[in-house]
């Protein structure tokens, strides 16, 4: 059995969550009943009034009994650090590390291991929280994600920055996104639906399939007649400048987190899963020769791409992907969901119309 | 994302002076109020002015240009806040809503507008 | 000393060969004078009528007597494959593969080891022509160039071809321009020529150096209100999406020539010289590190970003190439020019007026 | 590349029903004359129409429509060809020519355009 351990990023559930179909304990027993046991989640989106109100006692002891309750544990808050919170100027260096800080603490409030920072935090300000890091037992890892990737020159300083330090404090949460080998369906079916001709859509498929150039596939387009949405989905090409799972191996002792980001999860007739975009398998095989112990959290970002034409059904999605990492993690059961996972919602529904 | 979830249906109604309906931010998190840049509501096409719109959260109000330093509230995921319009009012009956949200996001290399359009109506 | 070699590609010259300042004679004769023995061509510049007139005997006897007259090596003919020959659609496979067959036997017969292939050629034609290139004692190398990168999904895609066709005859030829660790200051000068105001330009120059992901800066520019140039410029940095020079290391076996790429060599009071933007000092460690034993051909291409301002002097410029590559090498004799770069062109010259 | 070079200085010079100035590419190598996709000359500020241009270098001649499908002849490095205007002829005394050249690189992701601006003398 593999040390690979799995988790869901409640990011996945936003669509229901955002309205209200789901509440947190729904998440978090939907997560557990699956045995992706690592929750993360994303502060703001959890906790109401993160980070102006602060958080309410009573929401993080909510939070301690359910991961209780539930069996689970805190893996991650994903902080944001809205450095451009001031129109035109961007917010001074002090005040971005101690925003930092109180994203630490909180963190820690919640139990977490680490705090999931954006890539484009400098590293200046991360090394300079880190010491408040340590001492608060948190790790803050910033988030590798297309278009950047592990060769990128703003990684590399981000990595240099981290070793010159001399903490273990800082580290990496690869974003899976980056590993696209194909263009992914949902992508391309919603170009459709804006406008994008058959003909050229078939050709920016087939070109990201034959790993073209993103400045030959764009001038393509054009020499195509392709125009707004057309361009756009092209352009989408420059995202994926680099696409080695392998790449992660140099990083290894610092990557303690990994976003298990996936558009679409295809079920066949056997109950095989599989994401059609994102290479899950060599994932799975390259972090096991790293020597991976963390968590893969389901990140689903299909909502997003299909939401226009129907309503997302995440957690059949989230499902779907626990499915498919328990099989390639060598686990012999296959994860299910025995309560509704909208159960608490509907209960906190029925009891506020009896009232 | 949530773009066709903006509106919230069934949520017209009559304001001193002007009317009101009920907004989500299209995001999966919340934003602190100075981050959002503008709001638009277009009625029946006409686009209404920026001055005349209002925010509301939580029993407190705000102008478009107030908001922009406002760093102690926030428009909280999928929070419902309240978007007044002071046009001296609509006629009862079916209108459409056309709800656009601009907003500054630390990380993104451009500015998101993102909108929704919706008939919603007006109780007589 | 180190096994690493000195060579000169004769498109540095371009300048001077274009308006016949300086003849084939020269440029071998002034790149053996400074010990840079290793002659690289791009066949068409230097074959009058290649390819469509294919390259006269005299021609070719001329170039192999000044080859032994100056104790020269052949290294290369960079050939350019244009698939776009029939407007509106490109040529077909087997035109693509026997066109490739033709400048294999026209490297063999200037003595060439090598012919370099751009990059934009799909990896199946070389893998066709490979039996050919081995038949004639050539091998293919893809000319892996900014924006491209050995990380590159389409790199990737042709390493996994040359591994997969078992021949040898395939390789790579790094161009070091893909390096740049810092915006080209002649780049930068000649934005701020055609208008991009100073205050923009010295912000990109330093979102370069603090190697921010391009889209920010691009959008930097925009809010500073940047247009037209200064766009361009910002733009210029989705060209370096990676630059690791050890990279190359993954692939020592399949690489046989490198590109000496730059764009400005600076010359202090002492004599030393540098490439401002490339870090030549990294490169030979790395190159060493890999066991390479070929050429490093300089391929100067500063000439386009100053000649609106200036007239280019490019043998100035591969000289001082040449002095810092010698000295990188642990040479110990400065190279240095004897003879005027332009004395067979002078002489020419002065028969004509005299007939 | 090779822009402020492309006219050669002093070539003006009067043809059968036209003029002509010699020009070379700018490039750093020649091109098959398919890959030409357009000459454009403007001489005092008025362009002159494509199927007044003709191309001619080593004793050929060819229209800009012939050229497209040219696949044996080329526009060497370096080479001065004689850019041929039909336009009826041109007065003596000063004339600013520009000269631009668009043409179809196979590894450019885009299709160049470079031009020259000289001013020529046309001998009386
Ligand atoms: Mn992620
Ligand atoms: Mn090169």
């Amino acid at each position: 059995m593999s040390k690979i351990k799995r988790g869901v990023s409640l990011y996945s559930y936003q669509n229901e969550t955002f309205q209200g179909k789901m509440t947190l304990e729904d998440c978090i027993r939907t997560s557990a009943e699956l045995g992706a046991r690592g929750i993360e989640i994303i502060g703001e989106q959890t906790f109401w009034g993160w980070p102006e109100y602060g958080a309410a006692d009573a929401d993080v002891e909510n939070w301690h009994r359910l991961i209780k309750q539930y069996d689970c544990t805190p893996v991650s808050h994903d902080f944001m650090l809205d450095y451009k919170r001031y129109k035109g100027r961007i917010m001074p260096f002090d005040e971005q590390v101690a925003s930092v800080k109180r994203d630490i603490e909180f963190g820690a409030r919640l139990g977490m291991k680490f705090i999931r920072a954006l890539v484009s935090i400098a590293p200046e300000v991360l090394v300079a929280a880190a010491p408040h890091a340590e001492e608060h037992g948190i790790k803050i890892l910033i988030e590798v994600h297309a278009p950047l990737h592990f060769d990128h020159p703003w990684i590399v300083r981000h990595a240099e920055a981290f070793e010159k330090s001399g903490s273990d404090a800082l580290g990496f949460l690869p974003d899976m996104g980056m590993f696209l080998h194909a263009f992914p369906p949902v992508w391309k079916e919603k170009f459709l639906r804006i406008g994008v001709p058959r003909n050229i859509a078939d050709y920016i498929e087939k070109a990201y399939a034959d790993r073209v150039l993103s400045e030959y596939v764009i001038l393509e387009v054009q020499e195509m007649g392709g125009t707004g949405p057309a361009i756009a989905m092209a352009e989408t090409l420059r995202h994926n400048a680099a696409f080695e799972p392998k790449r992660m191996l140099d990083y290894m002792p610092r990557i303690h987190n990994i976003h298990g980001k996936f558009y679409q999860m295809m079920e066949d007739t056997n109950g095989d899963c599989v994401e059609p975009s994102i290479p899950y398998d060599e994932i799975v095989k390259v972090l096991q020769q790293g020597g991976y112990e963390g968590y893969i959290c389901s990140e689903y970002e299909g909502n997003r791409w299909i939401e226009d034409a129907e309503e997302p059904d995440s957690v059949e999605q989230v499902r779907r992907q626990q499915v498919m990492l328990a099989k390639l993690l060598g686990e012999a059961e296959v994860p299910t969901i025995k309560t509704s996972p909208t159960a608490s919602a509907d209960a906190e529904a029925t009891r506020e119309a009896a009232e | 994302m949530m773009d066709n979830k903006m509106i919230v249906e069934g949520s017209l109604q009559s304001e001193d002076g002007g009317f009101s309906f009920l907004g989500r931010l299209p995001y999966y998190r919340g934003l602190g109020l100075s981050m959002i840049e503008d709001i638009q509501v277009t009625v029946d096409g006409e686009v209404q002015s920026r001055e005349s719109v209002r925010f509301s959260v939580r029993g407190k109000t705000y102008t478009l240009d107030e908001m922009e330093t406002v760093y102690d509230d926030r428009w909280n995921f999928g929070e419902k806040a309240k978007i007044i319009v002071l046009n001296g009012g609509l006629a009862a009956g079916d209108h459409q809503i056309t709800f656009a949200v601009r907003y500054r996001v630390s990380y993104l290399p451009f500015v998101p507008t993102t909108k929704d359009t919706k008939d919603l109506a007006l109780a007589a």
